[in-house]
């Protein structure tokens, strides 16, 4: 019985989806496997994966950010200026990557010390960063970004003798450490308790709002790192980089079972969400499935993963008092 | 144990006059919100006089009427403790269905006004029924839904676009008509908004939507049909959505399978911006309609302002955080001066 | 007061009922008469399965098998609306209000008054929130939102809800269990008129000597099983103890005689405008003392403002003789402090978190190595202290939330515990706690004032208060109004600070 | 500023990295070569759901039948650049013969082309061209400086060559109209438009209803505004609905690009005298049969190569790749009626 109920477990079950859809692709869609499209596939939402990673962590602890993929512009936007006006990619990164910790410090001190809802502030910084992206770039697209930092971003460099990219390889090392951290360490168990109950969490000595300003400023300083890779990926620096973008990585998030409210999910869940809407998107594309269908899919996934636990569980309640009912007579 | 003793009567008194400021704090979240907007339109109309004239203010009022409708119907859902992500996808689908409906015909604006409603209903049905029964996350439930709503619109439309042409006059004039000089559809809106407004306060099924928002456990505990209630929010929100549906054909008369595309940030922005509590139990929708308000006469004046272009955005969002600081900052200051002052 | 065993039908039965949460057996084969004009006492240890009961006779559990009768007559009640409509009002052990509303249509909400076309007349309820207030004696603004009222007043806003409306039926899980005495003496009242009207009460408390004052009856559960049903006449405490825990229990207040050493922790002039000014006292190891007052008197946010976690406006917290950083408590804990809230269910834990985790939660760097947490460290903190305090429960990994009041209450107290702290301020330590815990709580606390433990204590409970406390620091409207020294504190002193009829108790320094 | 060319890498350093230049195939054209049967096009529009494309696409299907190809539309719902990246390494992996691509942005696209070109596969883009070493061909539909210069001919003439106009844009990023937009201001800058002034440019992001408002904001901000010039479908049908239905209809004239049958009703009242537009057919249509030609191997992309385009006749590669597909029509509720699309 407890077995059924932890082997059912949503993100378990999303693990056990993007396993057979793999298995399904390899089995059914010419190309498919191939180590090029395997590659293209999964770097093609490296940027989302990253950017899931600390928002994992962030609606754990009941918080969200709403701005990341306007970062994601930003810092594109900001790397493809600075590359034009002259400077060294050497420099420029630090430089992009600061004002990611920036953003995020914005964010996080509106949240703490205003005490506004993360929600709200998030959604202003989405049209602020994003706004401040077209500032700085207006209409304009630098390319031209050095071959030799560019190649370390794109689908054709791999790890050797793998599929695996580079921005692909750092996303499997982060969500190791975000793992990690949120299941082992102790920072990892205040989350869930700020996510789950803020007060009795400061109550408890947690300083609640250091740490949350703190996951918002790695928040923002991996969206900023993300804008690089993209960047360097698309080799076009342009201010509407990655629009829309935040969507897409709470989608993933939500569907790797992590809890909007706070307090619950698991990291595996969320890789795996991510994981699972990146593959699915290429082996509809590859099967010629219309974007429309795609959307409706994706659509559909996300209410059968808050819809299919509760079956379950209401399944199992039901039994349960049926054999309660049965043994106390 | 002891004999009773009465509890000195004293702070009766205090509790008499801070309440009557309390009552101020709460309804400061409105007027603040006002306040601002007072003052945004203020100085754009200094700067540009231009900005008042007749064709102004009833651009102001026609550019709002839409938000403003969508606002108030996502107030209603997000104060039972719940959100409505799918509302951008339900504009689209239903101002796509009218103006199937409507184009090449002579169909009268009423009618496709009802369509536009059940479409819009019909949509928050499902999303109702999902989040009420299912008793899943309403945000993973409505994000699922907007997908779900967009693909069949998308799909439905395949890139075609309806034409102001094809749409009867009587629909458009719905759009752009008006009765002494104000255009029908604030008018509209302000009779959805003063009507919902009016039913959330004096109805019980509408203070149970308050309850419900600010303690799904105790409403439960009170005997509130909790199911029946959000999934009616649910109805609501998605028919007014279906309704602004059909406005916006009215309005546009040329509409495509992504109208309002990406709005459900902006409603929800509206609402956040207008006091209406994320985490549910408070706010009004008179507030959500000023921060409706507020949101697009901001965009107005940045181009009336001649602002550059490229600035506006940047520009729109700092205002936006300014104008939620601002308020959370009077607001704490006021309370903590109304304990102070109770001390005395 | 007392009556035979009453005849005629009762108005509310169970009748061999059992409910099971998971592998828990809350009730097995309960029955339990409630007759019109009679005041029933439930009684039991912690987790007896007391609130399980009441919530099967309000509508909130369905049995697994058994019935519910009313009037004699088997019934299914949907769900609480349904118990309401059958007029049975229903005080829950935890208050659950909605905080955003005001206290008016916190105790009206779904039965306002209308006028035409179904408009709710607002005046009318107003009206008749102050009306219940008055009944009540208390001071509560019918139009404040219930956000910010203390656990008593929010209680009180319970029984007001549960006095709204003519009930033939009145249960109450633990209403008393965050009031003071003049509190609970104006409820016992009301609940006698409205027995004298013919209504059936049901009560529970920890306090035995209330169950004497109201009841007529009793039945006392153990482990979720009956145990009787008789009259309370000829009964006494220890009788009634003994059913409830199948032995014989210690002395209940066992205070220790400890050697008082130097001043642990000092509040010089702490000041939260219109909430308590001027308040200055010490605390030396080894000392027990309590904070007493009128529920609203300002304790709790002393309390609060001491640990960080509320903000004082002036004034000064020593620990140890170094000044503490205002408004933080990681700083206080840093210090030696540790803050048992009143709040269980908001401050006290995370109630989805399991018991192992919510006490580790207060020790994450003594539980880590490394970074990273050490589950069986973790593991060994929870198990001793749920050894130690009686808990009773399934498995350290279950949630908090699924224990009986009485149960979280000793999770809070081994969480605060469990941090070794120099400075322990208890708030309503032994609030929902049975008589046998409660003495082996006590038994504790003076055993680690012993130790050189300096504790704070705030208590409802003027018996704990004058049987625990080395002193007694009594507030009245935000202000200290006496301090009474053990042999000078009785139960007419501190009432009469506490109500400020001062002169008789030395004034605060 | 200050810390540019203290070490490390900088753009100049890497500028020669870039210089591929436009050399498509080595191959040798074979103009003689009948037209393959079977060829597998793909079109991959800006975005799915944009009418426009759609009519072009649709053309371009239709064409593909008339070689016995077999040609196909795919495509995002969103104007970005990296959800047509998704789609190109798609039908790289179906191995396509051909992928025709209106880019959302020139550069962004460019490595998977290149990718695609690598495997043998003819790239073309139409509408909106890729940088210049990403694709074989670029079928444009009428000279880019021709239509920035004809916009601003035509509204000059309206206005008497005097007053403020503003531009009415796309999205910020727009290339095609950012290059249009250049030719504007450039023959602006000629004596004989001394009298007029370009305002702004607005950007109504190709939404509807963002342009609508974008026109009241242009018209509000500049209460001497003469004309607006919209060089995009979406905004001029916008811009015309909001004037006609206003206090500015009459005085403001409106010209750019758009689509007659969007454009009828504002033509017939009068609220637009004229606009032009080439015909969205004919462009998919030549698309087409170029990435046939291509992909039989009659042509490499190379400049002053010749080609028969079914019933549109023989078209000449222009310099860079550039095929045009002719003059823009002049709309006008003379000729109106007798297109429609
Ligand atoms: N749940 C809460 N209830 C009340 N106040 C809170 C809560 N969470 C955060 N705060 C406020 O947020 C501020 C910062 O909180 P916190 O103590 O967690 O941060 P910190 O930076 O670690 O501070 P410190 O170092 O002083 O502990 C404090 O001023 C506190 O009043
Ligand atoms: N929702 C639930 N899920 C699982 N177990 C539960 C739940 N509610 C109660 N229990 C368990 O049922 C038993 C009886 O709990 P109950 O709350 O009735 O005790 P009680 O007699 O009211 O105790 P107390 O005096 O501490 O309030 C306890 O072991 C408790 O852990
Ligand atoms: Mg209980
Ligand atoms: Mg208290």
């Amino acid at each position: 019985m407890r077995l059924l109920r932890t082997g059912l477990r949503w993100d378990t079950a999303v693990g056990v989806l993007l396993v057979a859809v793999f298995v399904t692709g390899l089995g059914t869609t010419d190309g498919f496997a191939s180590r090029d499209n395997l590659a293209f596939a999964f770097n093609d939402i490296a940027e989302v994966a990253l950017m899931a990673l600390p928002m994992t962590l962030l609606v754990v602890a009941g918080q969200v950010d709403l701005s990341v993929a306007s970062m994601l512009g930003l810092s594109s936007a900001l790397t493809g200026q600075l590359w034009d006006s002259g400077w060294a990619f050497e420099t420029i990164v630090p430089v992009v990557l600061l004002v990611g910790v920036a953003g995020g410090l914005l964010n996080g001190w509106l949240v703490t010390k205003v005490g506004l809802p993360s929600l709200a502030v998030t959604i202003g910084t989405l049209a602020l960063y994003r706004g401040l992206a077209s500032v700085v770039l207006g209409s304009n697209a630098i390319t031209d970004f050095p071959e030799n930092y560019a190649k370390w971003a794109v689908d054709t460099t791999t790890v050797p003798g793998t599929f695996i990219t580079y921005p692909v390889a750092l996303f499997i090392v982060l969500a190791v450490v975000a793992a990690v951290v949120l299941h082992a360490t102790g920072l990892g168990r205040s989350l869930f308790a700020i996510g789950a109950q803020e007060d009795a969490a400061y109550y408890a000595g947690i300083r609640v709002g250091r740490i949350k300003l703190a996951l918002f400023v790695v928040t923002g300083l991996v969206s900023a790192f993300a804008g690089v890779v993209f960047t360097l990926r698309y080799g076009s620096a342009r201010a509407d980089n990655g629009q829309g973008f935040e969507m897409l990585v709470i989608a993933s998030v939500l569907l790797g079972g992590i809890d909007f409210d706070g307090g619950r999910g698991t990291l595996f869940g969320a890789v795996a969400g991510v994981l699972l809407i990146g593959v699915l998107k290429n082996l509809l594309t590859l099967n010629d499935v219309a974007n429309e269908v795609q959307v409706i899919v994706t659509g559909l996934l996300l209410v059968a993963s808050v819809l299919t636990p509760r079956l379950i569980s209401t399944v199992g309640e039901w039994r349960h008092r049926r054999a309660a009912a049965t043994s106390s007579n | 144990m002891t004999a009773t003793i009465d509890k000195p009567t004293a702070p009766a008194e205090a509790g008499r006059s801070a309440r009557s400021l309390v009552d101020t704090v709460f309804r400061a979240r409105e007027i603040s919100i006002a306040g601002a907007l007072v003052l945004l339109v203020l100085f754009t109309w200094i700067a540009e006089p231009r900005f008042l004239n007749g064709q102004g203010v009833k651009d102001l009022l026609l550019n709002a009427a839409i938000l403003v409708l969508l606002a108030v119907g996502q107030s209603v859902v997000v104060v039972t403790r719940n959100i409505d992500l799918s509302v951008g996808s339900v504009v689209g689908l239903s101002a796509f269905a009218c103006g199937k409906f409507a184009s090449g015909t002579d169909h009268g604006p009423l009618l496709v006004a009802l369509l536009g409603i059940a479409v819009g209903a019909a949509c928050g049905l499902v999303s109702g029924s999902l989040v009420s029964f299912g008793k899943v996350p309403a945000l993973v439930v409505t994000l699922g839904m907007l997908y779900i709503i967009q693909g069949v619109d998308y799909w439905w439309a395949e890139g075609e676009q309806i034409n102001a042409a094809d749409v009867p006059q009587s629909v458009l004039d719905l759009g752009s008509g008006s009765v002494l000089g104000i255009p029908y559809l604030p008018l509209i809106s302000f009779a959805v908004l003063a009507a919902t407004a009016y039913f959330l306060r004096t109805y019980r099924s509408g203070r149970e939507l308050y309850a419900i928002g600010s303690s799904p456990e105790a409403a439960r505990l009170a005997g509130v049909p909790i199911r029946r209630r959000v999934l009616g929010a649910y109805v609501f929100s998605g028919a007014v959505a279906g309704f602004a549906g059909s406005l916006w054909l009215a309005r546009f008369g040329t509409v495509v399978a992504d109208n309002a595309h990406g709005w459900e940030l902006t409603v929800v922005s509206a609402v956040v911006v207008g006091g209406v509590a994320i985490v549910g139990g408070t706010g009004t929708v008179w507030g959500a309609a000023l921060g409706a308000l507020l949101l697009t006469t901001i965009g107005s004046s940045l181009s009336v302002l001649k602002v550059d272009s490229f600035w506006e955005d940047a520009i729109a969002g700092a205002l936006l955080l300014a104008a939620i600081s601002v308020d959370r900052i009077v607001n704490v200051r006021m309370t903590r001066a109304l304990r102070k002052r109770s001390a005395r | 007061m007392s009556q035979a065993v009453p005849t005629g039908v009762p108005v509310l039965a169970l009748e061999g009922v059992n409910k099971s949460f998971g592998a828990v057996r809350a009730l097995r084969d309960v029955s339990l008469e409630l007759f019109p004009g009679e005041a029933h006492a439930l009684a039991g240890e912690n987790g007896a399965g007391k609130s399980t009961l009441i919530k099967t006779l309000a509508g909130v559990h369905r049995p697994d098998s058994g019935q519910v009768l009313l009037d004699g007559a088997p019934v299914v009640f949907h769900g609480p609306a349904d118990a309401r409509d059958a007029g049975i009002a229903v005080i829950y052990q935890e208050p659950t209000l909605f905080p955003d509303l005001s206290i008016a249509e916190n105790i009206f909400m779904g039965r306002q008054p209308r006028r035409r076309l179904g408009r709710i007349d607002h005046k009318a309820v107003r009206a008749a929130t102050a009306a219940l207030m008055g009944r009540l004696g208390v001071a509560l603004d019918p139009d404040r939102p219930a956000r910010g009222l203390s656990i008593a007043d929010q209680q009180i806003v319970e029984i007001a809800k549960a006095l709204s409306f003519d009930a033939r039926v009145l249960i109450m899980d633990e209403p008393t269990a965050a009031l003071t005495g003049s509190e609970t003496a104006r409820l016992f009242s009301v609940v006698e008129a409205l027995r004298a009207e013919g209504a059936a009460v049901l009560f529970i408390s920890h306090r035995l000597e209330e169950i004497f004052r109201l009841c007529q009856r009793v039945t006392t559960l153990r482990d979720g099983r009956w145990v009787a049903s008789e009259p309370l006449a000829g009964l006494t405490e220890d009788d009634l103890v003994r059913r409830m825990v199948g032995r014989d229990l210690d002395e209940l207040y066992p205070k220790q005689d400890t050697r008082v050493g130097e001043t642990a922790l000092s509040v010089r002039r702490l000041t939260r405008e219109g909430v308590f000014r001027d308040v200055s006292f010490d605390v030396r190891r080894g000392e027990i003392v309590a904070l007493a007052g009128l529920v609203g008197a300002g304790r709790t946010e002393v309390a609060q403002a001491v640990f960080g976690v509320d903000r004082a406006d002036a004034g000064e917290v020593r620990v140890g003789g170094k000044p503490l950083r205002p408004g933080s408590p990681s700083a206080a804990m840093a210090a030696g402090l540790a803050l048992v809230p009143e709040d269980r269910r908001q401050r006290g834990l995370v109630m989805e978190m399991s018991i192992e985790r919510n006490i580790g939660l207060t020790g994450l760097d003594r539980i880590s190595g490394k970074g990273l947490v050490k589950r069986a460290l973790e593991r060994g903190r929870a198990a001793d202290w749920a050894v130690r305090l009686q808990l009773k429960y399934g498995r350290l990994s279950d949630q908090v939330g699924v224990l009986s009041g009485g149960n979280q209450q000793k999770v809070v107290l081994a969480k605060w515990l469990a941090t070794d702290p120099a400075v322990l301020i208890v708030d309503e330590p032994t609030r929902g706690i049975d008589v046998g815990t409660k003495a082996e709580v006590h038994r504790l606390l003076s055993s680690l004032a012993a130790e050189g433990l300096a504790v704070l204590m705030i208590s409802s409970d003027l018996p704990e208060v004058l049987g625990m406390a080395d002193r007694v620091l009594v507030m009245h409207e935000g202000r200290l109004a006496a301090e009474l020294p053990r042999a000078e504190a009785t139960e007419e002193s501190v009432m009469a600070a506490a109500t400020g009829r001062t002169g008789e108790g030395r004034a605060a320094a | 500023v200050t810390l540019a060319g203290c070490g490390g890498t900088t753009k100049k350093d890497s500028d020669h990295n870039s210089g591929g230049g436009a050399k498509a195939t080595d191959a040798k054209a074979d103009p003689g070569a009948p037209l393959k049967k079977g060829l597998k096009l793909a079109f991959l529009p800006k975005q799915i759901n944009n009418p426009y494309e759609k009519i072009v696409d649709d053309a371009g299907i239709a064409a593909a039948k008339e070689f016995s190809g077999e040609g196909k539309e795919v495509g995002p719902s969103d104007a970005s650049a990296s959800s047509q990246v998704s789609y190109i390494n798609t039908l790289i992996q179906q191995r396509q013969d051909a992928i025709l691509i209106a880019a959302n942005d020139p550069n962004a696209v460019c490595g998977p082309l290149k990718q695609a070109m690598k495997k043998d596969i003819k790239v073309v883009a139409y509408d909106s061209d890729t940088a210049k070493d990403c694709r074989q061909l670029f079928i444009n539909q009428a000279s880019s400086e021709e239509i920035g210069r004809s916009q601003v001919q035509h509204i000059a003439e309206q206005l008497d060559y005097k007053g403020e106009i503003a531009i009415l844009s796309a999205t910020q990023n727009a290339t095609n109209q950012n290059t249009w937009i250049e030719f504007m201001k450039d023959e602006l800058k000629k004596p004989k438009y001394k009298n007029m002034k370009l305002v702004k440019t607005a950007y109504g992001d190709d939404d509807d209803q963002k342009s609508f408002q974008e026109t009241q904001g242009l018209l509000k901000a500049y209460p001497d505004l003469k004309g607006i010039i919209s060089p995009t479908t979406v905004g001029i049908a916008a811009a015309a609905r909001y004037i006609s239905g206003s206090s500015y209809k009459g005085k403001v004239v409106i010209n750019g690009l758009g689509t007659p049958n969007q454009m009828r009703k504002y033509v017939k009242d009068g609220t637009v005298e004229q606009f032009s537009l080439w015909d969205p057919k004919k462009l998919g249509y030549l698309g087409s049969y170029a990435a046939a030609a291509l992909a039989s191997g009659q042509i490499t992309g190379a400049e002053g190569e010749k080609f028969k385009a079914g019933k549109l006749g023989e078209y000449t590669i222009g310099k860079d790749g550039e095929v045009i597909l002719g003059p823009p029509t002049v709309f006008d509720k003379n000729n109106i009626d007798d297109f429609d699309f």
